[in-house]
This record gives structure tokens, C-alpha cells and sequence, in this order.
């Protein structure tokens, strides 16, 4: 069976298992409703969604290349100079736990309610673990490949070391994080929507949440997922493709 | 070997200065085991001196040590002839082939003159993968080459690097007998005049290409000199004296 | 006064309290029925992410109106926030507790014992405080759950007994379309001076602003528009918010009408000064600041 | 300079910067309060603050220690067994899509307002960083170690292969997934709160948010930095301890 | 060597009937490049039998071939004597030495028995690694040994497998002349009566430790045998027909 096949039969079981959910709990539909009522919110509302969710796709874009581009900045910095990492790293552990809602007055004074404040958000999501993985695998470059660069370029020449050893051997690490990155992008964006927006599958389950119309909201969350499925499946070919010398073994490969 | 040695071919810069290398009494402990102390070693400029010592004595370690390498727990002097530090003017080829897995075998043999920012002389590197016999390999990713195919690469790029004192832990290690030889004589060719280090744990190849042979033993280690033998490297190794010479080492090693 | 109209002619931003509904009308009419632009005005509408925080991003000037609530007003007030009241939406409360209707509490007496959900600390627990105890009970009766706005909900899946803060033109609506219909008991009928529930207010140091004056007239005639018209008031505003073209809002749009205020820019100096000393009173501010420091009544335009 | 010291000194540089921006911002107090007012509301409620933060810690705790359990869970599943790979991934991914607060609501309504809902909640936000690494680290083992077990082992005996190699040499990739889950797990419970609660941090925040102690909001907010801060150089110096062959180089240590 | 040879000194077990090995037809393409196709060999029961051949030819990969590590692209017919399938018969020892960072060296010696959930002979595993001179480093970790140490942890955890045939990719590469003389031996011992397949560059190692020797050559490879040696294994490499052999292997492998 081919990967699409594959998908369309995990989603079947997945709207199944729903289903059964449904029943056998006899959930009302404010608390669940069933796939049914889903799919004809999805049917029925289907532009608006489109429309929302391009608005979503372009912010969850635009905020992984950045968040991946700050990340990555972030993890060289930490990985270069130990003063940075001294000093930054409790800061950007720090950074982490705190929670958008509770800072949403501040974001919209600096960032206003345009797309500026979703992107900000969707950086903030997948910036630690874009940054914690890479840092942690230029943390670990093999030893002997270190004492190599020592030998060959005795002067403290970090960056060239960086660029040619350490970069390089913390790609597979990196990779790592770009998937989790994906994953939960979708949840920056929409968590930047949250602030306060007027486009967007935030936007949209808000206002559906608000007023209890709870298939629409739970049929632009399915758009959600497929947008972030989507993501990362494009993320784990990239990094196979890319970094072709560590690839999985092949008793595990997924296709 | 007198100093009036022909230019490298494959080398476009002069020959380095003859480069002496003195370690003076070195300490080195691993949790709470002395590896050696007080271990002095001098090394005169330009020739071979092999290394050979039973396996786990510290002939690895005190490579890494005459390279820069040093772990924690280690003391000692190391100096140049010159009276300055070795930094800068070492090759060293690891007892580990440590290829990079994602630069193909050229850019591997070029790795240093990237990491240093210099102009990469891609004809010597290229010349130098055909006199190791990898010619056809040159653009295979390390994980496509066997044992031995990988070793050469990581001599290959050894020898690219064109410094007066060149350290190399069992470079011939995994290569079969005539590939070794050939290899042997490649690295005596290039690598005259330079102040060599090599460690090895055959006695025949010690023979053949050290102008001087130390023999590291015991725990602590001390190194003890061979008498040199007559004639210079590469010698061949049915003579006589090597026969005898041979043996003398085998007794040695027993010895410990 | 015969001001220039602004040259400049930027746009009024108006921020809502919450996600646009019902309690919005004569916002939403003035916009789609042209009495902004009549005015001259180009107004925007933005909703927040909390109802805390519109009154902080109109005395940070982020927006020039906010709509805040006025227990609300006096404790942003008291927290030294520069904000004045300048005009009223809803001049009575639409708050009220809400137990479901064949649930185990039919009295007030009946809460002891039970789980309470809120939403806004501070106000919401006086308010609970007073009503219980004009039915013989003390806050520590009863278990107060912050349930941050989902309140029909919390209340449908039993996972309280009875909310504060819930809307009467709206969630007992709410509650009656998902077929648990509700009880609303009536805080001022249990002894609460009534106040405004849904009230304007703007940096203080916009009150000379001159469009503030123009749009509180253009909110007023659309309060008569839709007094007058209601279907046509309706139809304009499903028209704008399509999504909102359900039973539940058709409900809520028929609820709230008795509740708008008839005069937006009115000032009900007396009742202020009341409900301040309520406030004060059950604890929920320090002390009672006259009227003139966090409401006014602007001079309408000619 | 200890550990210790660095710490106080980091602080005592974002409350710098904390400080200037709040000046050179010209923020009011009530959208961001500056450093003083914050630290004096922390020293005013430092008992009602402790309190609430042992709530919440406890929350973090358990849904670390459960999310983590149900994450590696979930990784060795998609480890063993390729069915499950090819079935369950792409529904994982799918989930993590899925904002939190968007099902927080459904999820409080589900298990109610008490603890269990947070626990939940920090579960669901750590979940995916650990699975997702832990089972990048189960399909990347050196291959040569799987052809060992597969000659010392020929039957199919994946779980002893897993238990014995690919999990030991996955380690290092599930302790960056822990290291990413404890800086952002804090969120988890918080989000839980921000819901519905009668205690904890988040609660805190939010009864202090509607009754305008801007100030006593911030210091929950540091509070709660704190505690992402502790768990994660705990994750961090746990990894060093149990993992003493897969230190960071020399040249990378932290201290 | 007879088979009534004693017991092994280390083994409770009771020495596996000899196993032939044959391996018919095979092919192999990495890439585009046949390594080798339409390669046969048989392997009889018991013995030693050396694979010598230059780098990069093919050994590895015959010997992971052997050891039912097919890659991708590979075709042929593998069989026991007996007419059973390999799997499950086989010990391996790869060309890299393959310790699990994680586990200490005892615990390394032991990882097949653990694998197969098997009770570990804890004794014995201390007895291989005493007979190996690892008996100071039983709890020592990976990461803190010298590349023969290693080596020797992997020679010791194949001798451990106890198997019928025993695939060893240079197991004595690594070591100095002594402890290389000294673990030949070992093997030589534990090892009789099994059906060994060794590859190693070092031709004096093949013509002490081979019953038969074989030479791998040319590309696609081929596999041509040395006629048989008298007398048995381990032979003096001081005797006339192993000097007389040996200048005979450097022939053949320069013909390549
Ligand atoms: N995974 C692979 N992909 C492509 N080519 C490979 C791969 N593995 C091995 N080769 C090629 O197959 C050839 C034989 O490799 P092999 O390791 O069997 O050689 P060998 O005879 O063991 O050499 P050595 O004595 O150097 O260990 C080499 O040319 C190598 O480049
Ligand atoms: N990082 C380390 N920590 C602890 N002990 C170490 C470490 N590195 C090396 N050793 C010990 O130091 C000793 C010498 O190691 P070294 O690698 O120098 O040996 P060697 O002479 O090169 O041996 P070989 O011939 O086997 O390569 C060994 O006993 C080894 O266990
Ligand atoms: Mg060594
Ligand atoms: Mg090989």
C-alpha cells in the first residue's frame, strides 16, 4: 500500500475510533461532536476554512524559516563562545516557560494585531527546539574530529572549527529538532492568533469555541493537523535527502 | 639522508626547516593509573623514528600528547628545536580513521587547508589519492569505502598536510602486505626530511623505516632506543641485520 | 461645538470585550448602516484575546475606545489606570447566576455546598458574596472554580453546580438550545445596586478628541435604528458576521434589545456613585473616588 | 565563577535589561511593570506565591514524569514495530497540531477542574518532543551494531534488539527530548490552569490579570521561569550523570 | 589437528558438530560496480581457512555475506553442510571492533548470551578476558581503552558466541607481534574443531594459523586457493615451506 493509501486508511481509523468515542461515551456534542457533524461543518463552511488556512500556512511558514533561522543563530552563539552560553542559556531556558496569554498586551503594544504577532509567536513555539537540539549536537561532536581540527588549526579559530566540523556533525541533531519544530509550529501561529487577529484557524476555532459551535471548531483543528502532517513529512524527506549519510537504518524505515 | 633531498613532487611549497622535537618529563595518570612519569623523549630533526610497545602501554596516548592533544592529568615540556611551541607545525594521523562522513575522500584530504582558510591545491590532493590508489574513489562518501580504503584517505590526508613534524599512529595497520609496502615507500618519499613519529606494532616495518626505534614498556612506561641500525631507510628486510634486529625487538617486548 | 472635522481623518479603532455578539449591536449597525460614516468616521473593529485587556490597550493608547465593563472600570481605575467611562452600551446588568434548571440547586440556600465558576476575580466574588448572603451563606459555603469564561459549558458538563457571570441574554440561550435550560437569579434582585454592565471608555487624555463626540452621536442613532427596525438591524448585522446566522444569536439579538442603553453618552452620576460605594463596601476597591475621575459625559455636537 | 553565582549574575542582567526597556519603552506599569514593583510584589505574596508555584510544580512533576513515560511509550512502539509506524505516525504528528488551548476546554470538561487536567496538559505539551526524539534516536542506531545482534541473534527478536541496543544507543537522543520537554512542560500545567483552576500559578496570574495587579501577575510569570529553568539543568545534569558516555566535549562544557 | 582434541578449557559446552559451509554463485553490485558474481565457495568442516587479498577488493563483504548480512543487490545460495540455513550458527567478528559504548567490557564479552535472554557464564567471560590480558579492564568502559584493548574485546566476545563456524574480519590487526602470537594461539585453540573463516593482511599469519588459503583477486573478485601447507597449524613461521609460501602469496597478490 502507498503512502497515500496508507494516510487515508490511518485517517479511517481514526474517525472510527471517534466515532465509538461518540457513542460509547454518549458524548453531546459540545463536548464532542461526532465525525459526521465534522465533516459537514468541513463540507459546509469549506472557503472559509480555505481561506483561513492559508492565512495560517503563510504565518506557520514564515515563522519556522525565521524561528529556524534565529535558532539556529542562537545554538552557534551558545556553541561559539562559552561566556554566551554562561550567561544566555538560563535566559532562553527561562524565555520558555512563559506563557503567551499572560504576555498578549505587551505582544500586540510592540507587535500589533497584523501577522507580525502570529509569526513572532509561531519563532517563539519552535525556536527552543530548534535551538536545544542543534546546541545539544554541537555540544557533542566526536572527540577525535575536534583533536583533528586542534592539530590542523592550533590558533582559537571557533568559527572555521563550527563551520567544518561542528555544524556539519550536529546536522542529524538539528534535523531532529526541525521535526519536532514542525510539528508544533502549526500551534505558534495559532497561539499568535489567540492574541488577537481577524484571520486565521485560530481565529476561527476562538470564535467557533466561543459560541459552542464546537464541529466547526473541531473541523478547522482537522485542517490544523493535516497542515502540520504535512509539514513534517516534508521535513523528514528533507533531512533524508539532505543528509544522506545518516540516514535510518533500514529495519526501521517508515516506508 | 642528507638535507639535499629532492623537492616533493607533489608538493609545490620548500621543504620546512629540520624540525627537533623535545618532550621533557611528562606525566600522564588516568584515574589514578600512571601511565608514564617523567618520560623524556627527543627527537632530532628530520628522519623516522618508530614507536613500538605492547598494546594499551600509552604509545597512543603520548602521540596525542606530542600533537597538543592533552587530556586532563597530563604535565610536562613540550618544545620545538627552535625553543618555541610544536602548535601549528604538526601533522598527526589517529590510530581512528576519524573521516568526516559527509565530505566525499577529496574533501576529506582537503580538510585542512579549508579549516585554515587557504586555497585548497586540489591537483596535490588529487595526485595524492592516485599514489594511494584510490584515483577511482575519489568522489565515494567515507561509508562506501572499506577498512583499508578509509586508512589510506586518512594518510592521504596526513600527507597533504605538509608540516615538519608529522605523528602517525599505525598508519599501515590495516592494509594488506603489498599495499603496505608501496604506501611505506610512499611516505619515506614524501616525508623526507621530516621530523616522522610513527607508531606501529610490526618490527619489520619499524626495521625498514625508522632511522631510530623506541621500544615503550612497563607500567609506568619508560622508552628505551634501539641501536640504530646501519645503512638508511628504507631498508629491505632480508638483510641480516635486520634479521638480527628482529629478534633483539621480540626479546624487548617479551622483556616487559 | 463647531470643530474642524480632522483632516487627518485616521481610523477610530474600537476594541471589543470579547468575540463580537449580540451585546455589540449598535457597534455593528453603525458601521453597516452608515451612521459612523456620516459622521465622518472610519471606524475599526478589533476583538482581544481577554476582556482584561482592551481598558490596558486603551490607556496605553493602542486603541482609541475600548468596551470594558464598569465594575471593571473602577478597579482598572483604582489600579491607576488613566481610562474614563464616555459612553454606555448596555446601562443595566445583564450578569446573573445561572444553575441549570432541573439540577440540585432551586434556591440560593441550595448553593451550600456546591462548586461555583467564575470568570473575573474580585467583582464576580463580591457579587457572589452579597447574593449569598442575602440567602444566610458565607463564600467559604461554597467551592468557587475560575473557569475563565466557559461558563455554559462548565456548567452543561457538571462540572459546577451554578456560574456567576453568566450573561442572561446569552448563555441561558445557550443552555436552552443544548436542551439543559437554566435558572438566572437576579443580583439586582438580591440586593445589588444595578450599574452598566457594557460601558465605553477611552484615555483620558483623548477626552477632547472631537470624534469621540461624532461617534457616540452615531451610535446613538443606531440604537434608534435598531429600536425602530429591528429585522433590518438584524439582517445587517448577519450580513457583516455571516457565521453568526444561528438560532442562538437570533435568540441573544432578541434578548439584548430591551437591554441597550437608549442614551450611549448619558451619565447616571447618582447610580455611579452607588455602585462605587458597593464596591467599596464588599472590599473589592479601597476607597470611593468621585464620578469625575473615571466618568464623564461628553457635550454632544450640535 | 560557580554555578550559583552565574546564575544570580544572569538575573541580575534581564533585570537590567528588563529595566530598560521598561524605561526606555516608556511602558506603564500596567502593561509591563518594572523590575522593583515586581520583585516588591514577590516579597509581599512570597507566601501565597509559594504555594501556588508547589501546585504547580507538582503539576509539572507529574506530567513530566507521565508524559515522558508515554512519550518513550509511544517511541518504542513506533521502534518495534513497523505496522505501528506506518499506522500510528502520521496520527502522533496529526495530534500535536492540535493547540492545546483549543482542546483545553474539551479537556477540563473531560477530567474537570482539578489536578488531573493539568497534569494532563503538561503531558500532552512534552509529549511530542520526547517521542519524537527518543524515536529519531531508535531508527538511527549504528547499523553495525544491528548487524551484530542479527548474527548473534538471527530469529526476529526485535524487542530484545531494542532493549539491549537501540534503546541503550538512543539514549543520548531521548535526553535532548527531555531537556526540550522540561523548559516548556511549565507551560503545560499553566495552560491547564489558565483554563479553569482554583490554584496554582496560573490561576495566580489569572486572578491577578482581572483584578489589575499587573505586578503580582509578572512575578508568577518569574516564579514560573524559575521553575523551567530548575527542571531543565536538572534534566541537564540527570543526562551527564546516567549517560557518562556521551558527554559534551570539553570544549562545549557548560561549567 | 584430530578430533579428539581436548576439551575446551573455558567452555562447558560440548564441542558443535563440524558444520561445511557453502556459499554458490553469489553476486555482488554496489552501484554499478561488481565486486564479484558468480563467486563460489565451499568451506569444509573444522579448520581454519585464511582470506588474504588487497584492500578494498571484497573481503568484508564476502565475510558479511557469510554472516547473513546481505546488503542490497546481492544474489547467491547460502548453505550448511548439512543443507540448513547458516542463521543462528554463526559467530562474527566485523572489521571495526563494535563495543556498545554503554556497557563495560565483561558486560560487552557477555551481550550475545543477554541477547538471547540466555543465562550469562559469567566465568567464563572473565576466564576469555584473563586469557586475552583484559583482566584488569573487565569493568572498564569503552571509551577509555587503547585501539588493541578494544580489538581484543571483540575477539573476546566472538570467542564467547561458541559457534560451529566463526566469521573473523583482521581480528589481530591491531596488536603488537606478541600479543598478536599469543591470541593466534588462543584462537587456534578455543577455535579447533570449528569451521573458521579469517581474513587478514599479514600473509605470516595466514600460513601459521590456515589449513587453507585462499586468495581474493581482480575485479569482479575471484577466489583461487594456495595448495594446502604440511603439517598443522599453528606452524613455525621459521620453517623453509612457510618461507617458501610466503614469497609465493606476495607473487599472486602482485598479479592482481
Ligand atoms: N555500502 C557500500 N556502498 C557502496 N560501496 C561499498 C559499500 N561497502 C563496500 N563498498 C565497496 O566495496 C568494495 C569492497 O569493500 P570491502 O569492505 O569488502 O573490502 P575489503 O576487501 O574488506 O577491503 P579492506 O581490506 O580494505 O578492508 C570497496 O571498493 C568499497 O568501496
Ligand atoms: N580517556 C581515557 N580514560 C582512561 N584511561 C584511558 C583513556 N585513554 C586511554 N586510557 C588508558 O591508557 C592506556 C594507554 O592507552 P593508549 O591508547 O595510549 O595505548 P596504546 O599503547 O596506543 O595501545 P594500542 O597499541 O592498543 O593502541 C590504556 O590502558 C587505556 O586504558
Ligand atoms: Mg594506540
Ligand atoms: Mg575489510
Amino acid at each position: 500500500m502507498n503512502g497515500l493509501g496508507r494516510g487515508l486508511a490511518t485517517l479511517a481509523g481514526l474517525l472510527l475510533v471517534w466515532q465509538a468515542v461518540v457513542m460509547l461515551g454518549d458524548l453531546p456534542p459540545y463536548i464532542l461532536p461526532d465525525p459526521w457533524a465534522v465533516a459537514r461543518s468541513l463540507w459546509h463552511h469549506g472557503g472559509s476554512l480555505l481561506h483561513h488556512a492559508g492565512v495560517t500556512a503563510l504565518e506557520i511558514v514564515l515563522g519556522m524559516v525565521l524561528g529556524t533561522l534565529l535558532g539556529c543563530g542562537s545554538a552557534l552563539v551558545l556553541g561559539y563562545s562559552r561566556r554566551a552560553r554562561r550567561w544566555l542559556l538560563p535566559a532562553l531556558v527561562a524565555s520558555q516557560a512563559i506563557p503567551v496569554f499572560a504576555i498578549a498586551p505587551l505582544l500586540v503594544l510592540w507587535l500589533g494585531y497584523g501577522m507580525s504577532s502570529k509569526i513572532a509567536m509561531a519563532m517563539l513555539v519552535i525556536y527552543f527546539p530548534v535551538t536545544a537540539n542543534f546546541y545539544d549536537g554541537l555540544r557533542h561532536t566526536r572527540r577525535g574530529w575536534l583533536d583533528l581540527a586542534r592539530v590542523m588549526l592550533p590558533e582559537q579559530r571557533r568559527w572555521a572549527v563550527l563551520r567544518h566540523i561542528a555544524i556539519p556533525a550536529a546536522l542529524p541533531a538539528l534535523a531532529s529538532g526541525l521535526r519536532v519544530a514542525a510539528a508544533v509550529a502549526p500551534i505558534g501561529a495559532v497561539l499568535g492568533e489567540w492574541v488577537g487577529s481577524s484571520a486565521g484557524l485560530g481565529y476561527l476555532m476562538l470564535h467557533a469555541n466561543s459560541r459552542m459551535q464546537v464541529d466547526l471548531m473541531f473541523a478547522a483543528l482537522f485542517v490544523l493537523a493535516a497542515l502540520a502532517v504535512g509539514l513534517y513529512f516534508l521535513v523528514d524527506a528533507g533531512s533524508k535527502r539532505w543528509l544522506p549519510w545518516h540516514r535510518p537504518s533500514p529495519e526501521t524505515e517508515t516506508d | 639522508m642528507t638535507p639535499s633531498q629532492p623537492a616533493l613532487p607533489a608538493s609545490a611549497t620548500p621543504l620546512p626547516a629540520r624540525l627537533a622535537v623535545s618532550l621533557r618529563a611528562a606525566r600522564l595518570v588516568y584515574g589514578g593509573m600512571t601511565l608514564f612519569d617523567g618520560l623524556n623523549l627527543e627527537l632530532g630533526g628530520g628522519g623516522f623514528t618508530c614507536l613500538l610497545g605492547p598494546s594499551g602501554i600509552g604509545k597512543s596516548s603520548l602521540l596525542r600528547l606530542l600533537a597538543g592533544l592533552t587530556p586532563p592529568g597530563v604535565s610536562g615540556e613540550l618544545r620545538g628545536g627552535d625553543g618555541r611551541p610544536l602548535a601549528g607545525r604538526v601533522a598527526y594521523m589517529a590510530q581512528q580513521d576519524l573521516l568526516l562522513p559527509w565530505l566525499n575522500v577529496l574533501h576529506n584530504v582537503t580538510l585542512g587547508g579549508r579549516l585554515r582558510g587557504e586555497a585548497v591545491d586540489r591537483s596535490r590532493a588529487l595526485g595524492l589519492l592516485g599514489r594511494v590508489g584510490l584515483a577511482d574513489a575519489v568522489l565515494a562518501r567515507p561509508d562506501t569505502l572499506s577498512g583499508g580504503m578509509r586508512q589510506r584517505v586518512a594518510l592521504a590526508r596526513t600527507l597533504m598536510e605538509d608540516r615538519p613534524v608529522v605523528l602517525m599512529d599505525e598508519p599501515f595497520s590495516g592494509l594488506d602486505a603489498l599495499t603496505r609496502l608501496r604506501l611505506q615507500a610512499l611516505a619515506a618519499e614524501l616525508l623526507a626530511g621530516r621530523t616522522v613519529l610513527l607508531v606501529t606494532h610490526d618490527p619489520l616495518e619499524a626495521l625498514r623505516l625508522g632511522e631510530h626505534i623506541l621500544i615503550m614498556n612497563g607500567r609506568p612506561a619508560t622508552l628505551s632506543a634501539l641501536p640504530d641500525l646501519p645503512g638508511t631507510p628504507p631498508r629491505e628486510p632480508g638483510e641480516p641485520a635486520v634479521q638480527a634486529a628482529y629478534r633483539a625487538i621480540l626479546r624487548r617486548l617479551e622483556a616487559a | 461645538a463647531g470643530e474642524q472635522p480632522d483632516p487627518a481623518k485616521k481610523k477610530l479603532t474600537v476594541m471589543l470585550d470579547w468575540f463580537v455578539n449580540p451585546d455589540h449591536a449598535a457597534l455593528v449597525v453603525a458601521q453597516e448602516k452608515g451612521f459612523f460614516a456620516a459622521e465622518e468616521l472610519e471606524v475599526e473593529l478589533q476583538t482581544p484575546a481577554d476582556p482584561n485587556d482592551p481598558p490596558k490597550l486603551a490607556a496605553a493608547g493602542r486603541v482609541d475606545i475600548a468596551v470594558s465593563y464598569q465594575p471593571q472600570l473602577l478597579v482598572h481605575v483604582n489600579a491607576g489606570l488613566p481610562i474614563k467611562r464616555i459612553g454606555t452600551l448596555v446601562a443595566t446588568p445583564l450578569n446573573s447566576l445561572v444553575v441549570l434548571k432541573d439540577g440540585p440547586v432551586k434556591s440560593l440556600a441550595d448553593l451550600k455546598g456546591h462548586k461555583i465558576g467564575y470568570s473575573v476575580g474580585g467583582f464576580e466574588e463580591a457579587l457572589l458574596k452579597s447574593m449569598l448572603a442575602k440567602a444566610g451563606l458565607k463564600t467559604e459555603d461554597v467551592t468557587l472554580v475560575n473557569v475563565n469564561f466557559s461558563l455554559s459549558p462548565a456548567l452543561l458538563s457538571k462540572q459546577v453546580d451554578a456560574v456567576i457571570g453568566a450573561f442572561r441574554n446569552f448563555e441561558l440561550n445557550q443552555l436552552d438550545l443544548a436542551k439543559k435550560p437554566g435558572r438566572a437569579f437576579y443580583p439586582e434582585e438580591q440586593g445589588i445596586p444595578p450599574y452598566d454592565e457594557l460601558v465605553l471608555v477611552t484615555n483620558r487624555d483623548k477626552l477632547t478628541d472631537p470624534r469621540l463626540r461624532r461617534f457616540l452621536t452615531a451610535l446613538e442613532q443606531a440604537t434608534l435604528y435598531i429600536l425602530n427596525h429591528p429585522d433590518d438591524a438584524w439582517k445587517a448585522f448577519i450580513n457583516k458576521y455571516k457565521n453568526l446566522d444561528d438560532e442562538l444569536n437570533r435568540r441573544a439579538w432578541r434578548d439584548t434589545l430591551p437591554y441597550l442603553a437608549r442614551r450611549p453618552a448619558a451619565l447616571d452620576e447618582a447610580g455611579y456613585k452607588r455602585f462605587t460605594q458597593f464596591l467599596v463596601k464588599q472590599g473589592v476597591i479601597p476607597v470611593a473616588l468621585p464620578v469625575s475621575n473615571y466618568a464623564v459625559q461628553l457635550p454632544l455636537p450640535d
